[in-house]
């Protein structure tokens, strides 16, 4: 429906246009100011700058807002954009540069909200992240779960000198904490299968035909169904925004080009570099990696061609099916270490629908083929954790024949 | 559960056995008034069909014929035949015999080389017939006698042959020794060559001493006698009077003193047999007191050996039971354990007797003992709940303890005097297979033995010291 | 979420009974001082976690029992069925004829191979029962032969089997003296071997609970049932349901994740006491009334002197003055016997439960220098009373209350072990002097460690 | 005692790994408590489930009151009761008519099943006024059901839906007055008895305005979906790069952040590669495939290595060419790889490594599907056919982020413990148990402990 309502935005109704797409851009965005506020960050007016600060606070908190830190003033709600936006390594200094009571700053907050709506699809994250979920939903990968810790929280263990028991302590709790959140997600799933098995036939999607526990649980409390009705009726209008949003959106560009134009003097070149310093030691290291590895493989591909020659057709596709093995082992090393890295599976999260097991497929996809998947990422990281271990092993072990005297006893394995 | 065979070999080991199972009968009948076969009659009984011809076993249900686990050997008829022939006849049928008339003349090497190669065949049919009829068999008990040539000779060669037919299944010896003025001449030859088979294919050897038997029964009809013992006892209530027997019998000279032996078997067994708060298998005997393969010797007492009149007995009687099991006085054997060291000791105790009276007793008994050093806490204890019949409760000591060696040693004394003169010897020689050899090997056996109780004894006076532990770098 | 139990051997059957039992009366207790719908919510939790119900109403007791001979099995299942309130799973038990014969080697190297696929199939129906398992109570004494082989043996196999839930051994200690006579191989043995594949071991001190038997409960003529008897009462008073949070009126899901997260994380630190109060016979309870206070007051002080019961306590012994280095730390808890924590969890049940005040238990100097009480203390709580006591406290802790017993043992079994002595029986199923020498180590390593806090 | 700064790391990790746990662990047992309460019994009131409170004595009599319909509710039930009739008897009349287009109809049962759904309610608010005698109005619903059983469950579904399509077309407007009631399902709510979701789960019904908002907000979020990516090649999408462009040319770049990060990865990747070299290098190969791998992977290897310090280049301030001289790597020649030197293997790998920063991708800050960031999310099936499958699903899903937290967690306590113990000399007496506590936690995982002891000791 929104593609057959496109058209090109002329440049007569440009007039018009800018002050709807911003409206919609403000209904989409949670708790959005009004288009006015926009007007008057672009001539930098102080009084549109609290109402941005606080907008651009939600955008950037991770996660649905609670109470804590929507509470928070808005001084700390500022200078946590500001170490926000520079972690995400916003370009402009002029922000970093404005001072923490809030007070000022909406051009340049205008501009900080702009980069973020143009750097990717901020809205549909936003939306995305206080939406309804009606269904039960599984993701089908693991990028959402327990690893990706961020960087360690700057307030922690002031208490300096730690006892390594204690760390064994932690490591030992969080073994518990695994195994705990095991047991009760089996838990989750059983009564998750229940619930579907005992509400089948009621949901009106045929392709979902059951109920999900919200749903479910929205008909055991109605109180709760008002609420959830209600909450559901919002993020439509919101959607909606968002979909006016994207069909207007090349005016606010143009606009926010004035904007920027206006502001352009402000930006700074950036000062110290970063990093440099750390840069330098890792140059090193792979630069020797690098000799070490140029002189290994000169040594062999001498000795190897000097021996075989060449071997004949048989010999070539031979080596072809080596240069495809070596090939993707190389490939799984390197995954180690880059981000997302080697993800061929699904992503993001599922609604669940409880089929029977030889029913013909719908859409969507099926269970086995996801536990394939992660079987096969399972396994993965677990010769790579062997692989770690092992390593430590090694230099331990080595350690340890340094000093005589001590008999090492290993844990005895069976 | 369980089961066990009894194998009784010679005149000594048929008399005690027949006492053996009079009394277990009377025991079953007391506990199980419902006569119902149970799983702890089974454990010395099958209860045979008489209907069906070849005398099927039924696993449950009411008890229709008992018979006993038990196979007897005698190579004279005498006393299988009286048995046979008298109240006990039905607990046994022929299948279960082995006799011959001509007898071993106290000569071990008949008993064992001659009648055990001439009925290896018949006594192996005999045990593969007896342990089929069981469903899980956990023990053999031989009851013989060392001093006579069928109880030791064959007795001890059937040990071999059990071991190597039933490996998995212990073999408890109980074992009557010859007393000092024993009439058989020859008996010190028997005994020590007895010895070395016991040493070697014995799991737990119960040494029993005539003697021992004789003074206990005369200093308690001393004691019943002359009032003693006061109006608190019963009379005609001794473990060692078959009044109240299964079945009337007529009073033997040596009865009493078989009844003693009996009546240390049935204790043995009543805490695998009957349900209590403490079980103890039987396995648990030897696991518990056996710490070298070879001190597999315990010396027994039983107490009380007299009923008391009251049962709710106050609890300075059931300490003076505890008390007396460690006396010299009620040793089956003649020893006193309470001066020499103790590698390990058992008690058993039936009846109303808690884990605290028990404890109490270790407790107020252990100064006045002495443990191996590696050993100071050698107790293994047993509750069963089921008294011996007409008692309200019974206490059985096993010790393993180095007082069995002056019995060794006495025995070795007797056997280098005879040996010394050659005498008789030429009697044993005639016999194939026998060499000197077998007497110097049988000698040097049972020295070893007296060396490691020596060895043992030596660590008495040293001060126990802990050997040091393992160093933990932290 | 559910927790099944496997009773092992003589001990284990024994005591198992009593705890299902206790847990039934005390659940259905109708003196629960509090309202009706608390107390059905209480039993609803019980239930779920301790049994499961079958058809005709007869609640269902969530146990596999295991013997290796048959007598004592049948007596607990006839105990249980007799009881009339619940009862054993009618498919539930596993006996063969044989006991293990004290000997520890038989009950892991011969029984255990040869029965496991019986006796794990045994325990898989019976997780299946539950909606959610949270994990296993293995009940055993390591003094004799089918508890403690065959209890080492199935703790094994149940880690391997179900490697993610939980595991809590319940060990009976056996008496200094007196019981059997290999029992400190067979315990280090079972020791050694728990400690890699169990998450927490709870351990019973017969000589302890004796103690109270006698002291406390004025019990003249002590049987194992009595003693048996205040096991359970010990064990109900940490596992009956408690409160999920402070201020929270649910009842914890998770008793057994929630304890070991909060007791045993560390791999070296797996031994649990249990200390309750009050502990005391039927007819001085209707004289006796407690506060908070002194309940929590006496706890305290029989977890620094390291007592069994409330009687006497030594009053001398205090905590070491925080702040000392931890040097000096341990050499006066060397002289004043100061007892250490680790951590410590309380469970407190009855009237006004919420007016207690555990400071006291928060002092620094009770733990660890490498742990600060708020991550080495606990507490939960209920309001709801526990069996005959209006008020009652419970403390489990992983302290150093079982380093001397520990040290005895592990002393009292290398001696022998110098002497060779009883090692034949053990070769004899293949347990080598190098296992025991391996048990030895790790043992000796446990004791250093708890030594050394 | 570690060191302070190695301390805090460590135990911030940990710490952090330990929260992020017990976040989900909190998120479970929400929804735990909410389908618990979901098989437990329905209460005919809208009372939240027992649950155990400090003063139930009072609740109880509160709740008693809340028992007691009042007159109020009784109108309200007797009018929905009047439109659920009417709504049966135009259903009846166009099944007969075979109007309903359900595919899936079955006629006989059909016909009989309507009314036997209405009817429970009309019972129900006839009883009403009674409460003390009524009897279970339910049963009459599972009697005349019992043919459903071996129905397929269409029938239910497409019962359900007409007779929702009647209520929706008549009775029910969104008006606010009436969507209280409309909210209320026609099971659920009417039935006055508690009942199982398990008995009548199959009878509830969502309401019409529930179905409308959710059929239209899947439909918007499809929308949005489909509008961003043809936006793609979209006239906006340009004005947004040039914005970026704009915003990005006063400033160098990347950020300090990023740098960081980068420079984390690079390292990692050192420590790896250089592991596997040796690995490599230590390898006896067996024939000449095996001397060939080697070498094939070698070559790899030192591509790899290239790569890396090629992208070690791109984050140079100075960019390209400029990196500061390196020892032997006179004018930078010696960063340039020989080509002749790269293998095929590499074409692959090489071509990820070589592309410099993803654009406007930051490197820590959101996962490819963090809580469903991008692609926009939409509603999309998994299905699965017993609960065991779902079990195993979870359950793998859930051991591979612990495998992932695990790793993590392995390698910075490698990195930091690993120096730590490196110097046995200077810890003097204290290393051995430090020493132990680092290879528990790096070897054994934590689980397991080793044990050191003295030379001296008895070694027998």
């Amino acid at each position: 429906m929104g593609r057959r309502r496109r058209c090109r935005v002329g440049p007569d109704e440009a007039t018009r246009a800018l002050p709807e797409a911003i409206a919609a851009l403000s209904r989409t965005l949670p708790a959005g100011p009004s288009p006015e506020t926009f007007r008057r960050a672009k001539f930098d007016c102080p009084e549109a700058a609290p109402a941005l600060w606080r907008l651009l606070f939600r955008v950037l908190s991770p996660g649905p807002p609670d109470g804590a830190s929507a509470s928070l003033s808005l001084e700390a709600q500022a200078r946590s954009v500001k170490s926000a936006l520079r972690s995400q390594g916003y370009p402009s200094q002029a922000l970093a540069q404005l001072p923490d009571n809030g007070s000022q700053g909406s051009r340049q907050l205008l501009l900080a909200l702009a980069w973020l709506l143009a750097r990717g699809p901020l809205l549909e994250q936003l939306l995305a992240q206080s939406r309804v979920r009606l269904g039960d939903e599984m993701p089908v990968c693991e990028c959402e779960a327990l690893a990706s810790p961020g960087p360690p929280a700057p307030g922690m263990g002031e208490a300096g000198h730690v006892d390594i028991r204690h760390l064994q302590w932690l490591m030992g709790k969080l073994r518990f904490r695994w195994r705990n959140l095991m047991a009760s997600q089996q838990e989750q799933c059983a009564l998750l299968g229940q619930i579907h098995l005992y509400t089948r036939g009621c949901h009106s999607d045929r392709s979902l035909g059951h109920l999900s526990v919200t749903e479910t649980e929205l008909l055991r409390d109605p109180e709760g169904g008002r609420q959830l009705l209600r909450r559901l009726e919002s993020e439509n209008a919101r959607l909606e925004a968002a979909l006016e949003w994207r069909r207007r959106e090349q005016v606010f560009w143009q606009w926010m080009d004035t904007v920027l134009g206006a502001s352009q003097p402000t930006f700074l070149p950036r000062s110290p570099e970063p990093g440099a310093r750390e840069l330098e030691p890792v140059a090193r290291e792979l630069q020797a990696l690098w000799e070490q590895l140029q002189e290994a493989v000169e040594a062999r591909r001498a000795a190897w061609e000097a021996r075989v020659g060449d071997r004949g057709p048989a010999w070539s596709a031979a080596r072809r099916a080596l240069d495809e093995v070596v090939g993707q082992d190389l490939a799984a090393l390197q995954r180690a270490w880059e981000p997302g890295g080697g993800l061929t599976q699904p992503h993001g999260p599922r609604r669940l629908v409880r089929t029977e097991a030889g029913a013909p497929g719908g859409p969507g996809l099926r269970a086995p083929e996801v536990i394939e998947a992660l079987r096969t990422q399972e396994a993965h990281l677990e010769v790579v954790l062997r692989q770690l271990q092992g390593h430590c092993r090694q230099e331990l072990a080595r350690l340890a024949r340094a000093l005589p005297g001590l008999i090492w006893i290993p844990p005895p394995g069976r | 559960m369980t089961q066990s065979v009894v194998v009784q070999v010679g005149q000594c080991g048929n008399q005690i056995g027949c006492c053996f199972w009079d009394l277990a009968l009377r025991e079953h009948a007391a506990v199980n008034q419902k006569a119902i076969y149970d799983e702890a009659i089974s454990s010395f009984f099958r209860n045979v069909d008489t209907r069906v011809a070849d005398g099927g076993s039924i696993s449950r249900g009411k008890i229709c014929s008992l018979k006993a686990r038990a196979v007897l050997i005698d190579m004279e008829e005498g006393v299988v035949n009286e048995i046979l022939q008298g109240p006990l006849r039905d607990v046994f049928d022929s299948k279960q015999l082995i006799t011959d008339i001509s007898g071993s003349g106290n000569n071990w090497a008949v008993g064992h080389k001659v009648f055990g190669s001439l009925y290896q065949e018949k006594i192996l049919e005999k045990l593969r017939k007896s342990a089929e009829h069981c469903d899980c068999l956990q023990c053999f008990f031989i009851i013989h006698s060392m001093g006579g040539g069928t109880g030791s000779g064959l007795g001890t060669f059937l040990l071999k042959v059990l071991e190597d037919e039933f490996p998995e299944v212990y073999r408890f010896v109980t074992s009557v020794y010859p007393s000092g003025e024993d009439d058989v001449i020859t008996s010190p030859y028997n005994s020590i060559l007895a010895m070395k088979e016991l040493n070697e294919h014995a799991d737990c050897v119960l040494p029993i001493d005539n003697q021992s038997l004789f003074d206990i029964i005369s200093k308690l009809n001393l004691m019943v006698n002359s009032g003693k013992l006061g109006t608190a006892i019963k009379p005609k209530s001794l473990v060692t009077s078959s009044a109240g027997a299964f079945k009337k019998r007529q009073e033997k000279p040596f009865d009493a003193m078989n009844n003693i032996v009996a009546n240390l078997l049935l204790n043995l067994t009543s805490s695998a047999r009957f349900e209590g708060s403490l079980n103890m298998d039987l396995n648990e005997i030897s696991m518990n007191l056996v710490p070298f393969p070879q001190l597999h010797y315990l010396v027994s007492s039983l107490t009380p050996l007299y009923t008391l009149a009251d049962v709710n007995i106050p609890p300075r009687r059931l300490d003076q039971m505890f008390s007396d099991a460690f006396s010299k006085d009620h040793q089956l054997i003649q020893a006193d354990p309470k001066h020499s060291l103790y590698l390990a000791c058992a008690l058993m105790v039936r009846g109303n007797v808690q884990i605290s009276d028990l404890r109490r007793n270790i407790e107020r008994l252990k100064p006045s003992l002495q443990f191996v050093s590696w050993n100071q806490e050698g107790w293994k204890t047993s509750l069963c709940s089921v008294p011996p019949v007409g008692h309200s409760h019974s206490l059985l000591a096993l010790a393993n303890n180095t007082c069995v060696k002056p019995t060794f040693i006495e025995l070795k004394a007797r056997f280098r005097r005879l040996y010394k003169k050659k005498a008789h010897l030429h009697h044993y020689l005639q016999i194939e297979g026998m060499e000197e050899s077998c007497f110097t090997e049988a000698m040097s056996s049972l020295s070893t033995l007296i060396e490691e109780y020596n060895q043992l004894d030596a660590t008495k006076c040293m001060p126990t010291e802990d050997v040091p532990r393992l160093s933990v770098a932290i | 979420m559910s927790i099944v139990t496997v009773q092992l051997g003589q001990c284990g059957n024994q005591i198992g009974f009593e705890v299902f039992d206790a847990l039934f009366s005390d659940s259905h207790c109708p003196q629960g001082l509090c309202s009706k719908r608390e107390n059905e919510a209480y039993q609803a939790s019980c239930k779920e976690r301790f049994f499961s119900e079958e058809e005709n109403g007869v609640p269902i007791a969530r146990a596999v029992l295991v013997d290796m001979e048959p007598k004592v099995i049948n007596q607990t299942l006839s105990k249980a069925a007799h009881s009339g309130r619940w009862k054993y799973g009618q498919h539930s038990c596993f006996c063969q004829k044989q006991g293990s014969g004290n000997n520890w080697a038989y009950g892991y190297s011969v029984h255990g191979p040869r029965h496991k696929e019986s006796i794990m199939d045994l325990i898989q129906k019976e997780v299946e029962k539950c909606d959610s398992l949270s994990g296993f109570f293995i009940i055993m004494s390591m003094a004799g032969g089918t508890g403690s082989g065959l209890g080492a043996f199935v703790t094994q196999n149940l880690e391997d089997q179900y490697s993610n839930s939980l595991k809590m051994n319940q060990i009976i200690w056996p008496y200094g003296t007196g019981e059997v006579i290999v029992q400190n191989y067979n315990s280090i043995l079972t020791l050694s071997r728990l400690y890699r594949s169990s998450d927490a071991l709870l351990v019973h001190e017969n000589d302890a609970v004796h103690k109270i038997c006698a002291k406390l409960m004025n019990i003249k003529q002590i049987s194992f049932r009595d003693i048996n008897q205040v096991l359970a009462h010990q064990l109900g008073s940490v596992f009956q349901p408690t409160y999920s949070g402070e201020g929270s009126w649910h009842y914890r899901r998770n008793p057994l994740g929630d304890l070991m997260e909060n007791l045993v994380p560390h791999p070296e630190f797996k031994m649990l006491g249990v200390r309750n109060i009050p502990q005391m016979s039927e007819n001085s309870l209707a004289y006796s009334t407690f506060t908070w206070a002194g309940l929590l007051k006496h706890l305290r002080q029989m977890l620094i002197s390291n007592a069994k019961m409330e009687e006497g306590i030594d009053w001398q012994i205090r905590p070491p003055l925080s702040g000392l280095p931890a040097l000096s730390k341990m050499s006066t808890n060397k002289e004043f016997h100061f007892n250490t924590s680790i951590a410590n969890l309380v469970i407190l049940r009855g009237k006004d439960v919420h007016n207690a005040d555990l400071g006291a238990f928060k002092d620094p100097a009770l733990y660890t220098s490498w742990l600060e009480p708020v991550h080495a203390f606990n507490v939960w709580k209920t309001q709801r009373a526990f069996s005959k006591y209006e008020k009652s406290a419970a403390l489990v802790s992983n302290s150093q209350f079982l380093v001397k017993p520990l040290d005895v043992i592990v002393g009292k079994a290398w001696n022998m072990f110098a002497s060779k002595a009883y090692i034949h029986q053990y070769t004899k199923y293949g347990i080598e002097e190098e296992d025991f020498l391996e048990s030895f180590t790790l043992l000796e390593q446990v004791i250093a460690s708890y030594c050394n806090l | 005692m570690l060191p302070a700064g190695c301390s805090r790391r460590l135990v911030a990790e940990l710490q952090n790994a330990l929260d992020s746990c017990a976040e989900r662990q909190r998120q479970l047992e929400r929804s735990l408590r909410i389908a618990r309460r979901l098989l437990q019994a329905w209460e005919p009131k809208e009372t939240p489930a027992p649950e155990p409170t400090p003063r139930p004595e009072t609740n109880e009599e509160a709740q008693f009151s809340a028992c007691t319909p009042s007159p109020q509710d009784l109108q309200e039930l007797e009018l929905l009761t009047r439109a659920l009739e009417k709504a049966a008897r135009v259903r009846k009349g166009i099944s007969k008519a075979g109007g309903d287009k359900a595919p899936s109809l079955k006629s006989a049962s059909i016909a009989a099943s309507p009314p036997s759904r209405i009817s429970a309610p009309a019972q129900a608010s006839r009883r009403a006024g009674s409460r003390a005698s009524q009897t279970k109005p339910p049963k009459g619903i599972r009697q005349t059901r019992v043919p459903a059983k071996n129905l397929p469950e269409h029938r239910l579904l497409s019962v359900a839906d007409a007779t929702c399509k009647r209520r929706g077309a008549q009775a029910v407007k969104p008006e606010p007055g009436l969507r209280d009631q409309q909210m209320v399902p026609s099971a659920a709510a009417q039935a006055p008895e508690a009942f199982m979701l398990k008995d009548k789960g199959v009878l509830l019904q969502l309401p019409v305005a529930f179905r409308k908002a959710a059929s239209q907000n899947s439909r918007l979020w499809a929308q949005l979906s489909s509008a961003q990516t043809s936006d793609s090649a979209d006239a906006a999408a340009t004005a947004k790069a040039q914005f970026l462009q704009k915003m990005q040319t006063a400033s160098g770049w990347p950020s300090a952040t990023e740098v960081e990060a980068e420079v984390g990865r690079l390292q990692k990747a050192c420590s790896l590669l250089r592991l596997r070299m040796e690995e490599e290098l230590m390898a006896d190969p067996e024939d000449w495939a095996q001397e060939h791998r080697c070498l094939l992977t070698l070559q790899g290897l030192q591509d790899m290595v290239g790569q890396c310090l090629h992208r070690l280049r791109e984050l140079h301030p100075g960019g390209r060419g400029r990196l500061h001289p390196l020892k032997g790597a006179a004018g930078g020649g010696a960063w340039l790889l020989p080509c002749e030197a790269a293998s095929p293997v590499l074409t692959a790998v090489g071509e990820q490594l070589l592309r410099p920063w993803p654009e406007g991708r930051l490197p820590r800050a959101s996962s490819p599907c963090g809580g469903g960031a991008d692609p926009v999310w939409s509603p999309q099936l998994l299905l699965y056919s017993s609960p065991q499958e779902l079990q195993t699903l979870a359950a793998l899903r859930l051991r591979v982020a612990m495998l992932d937290q695990q790793i993590h967690l392995e390698k910075v306590l490698l990195a930091e413990l690993l120096p730590a113990v490196s110097k046995p000399e200077a810890l003097g007496p204290r290393w051995p148990a430090l020493c132990r506590a680092v290879h528990s936690l790096l070897c054994e995982g934590g689980k397991h402990f080793l044990t050191v002891l003295r030379e001296d000791a008895p070694a027998d």
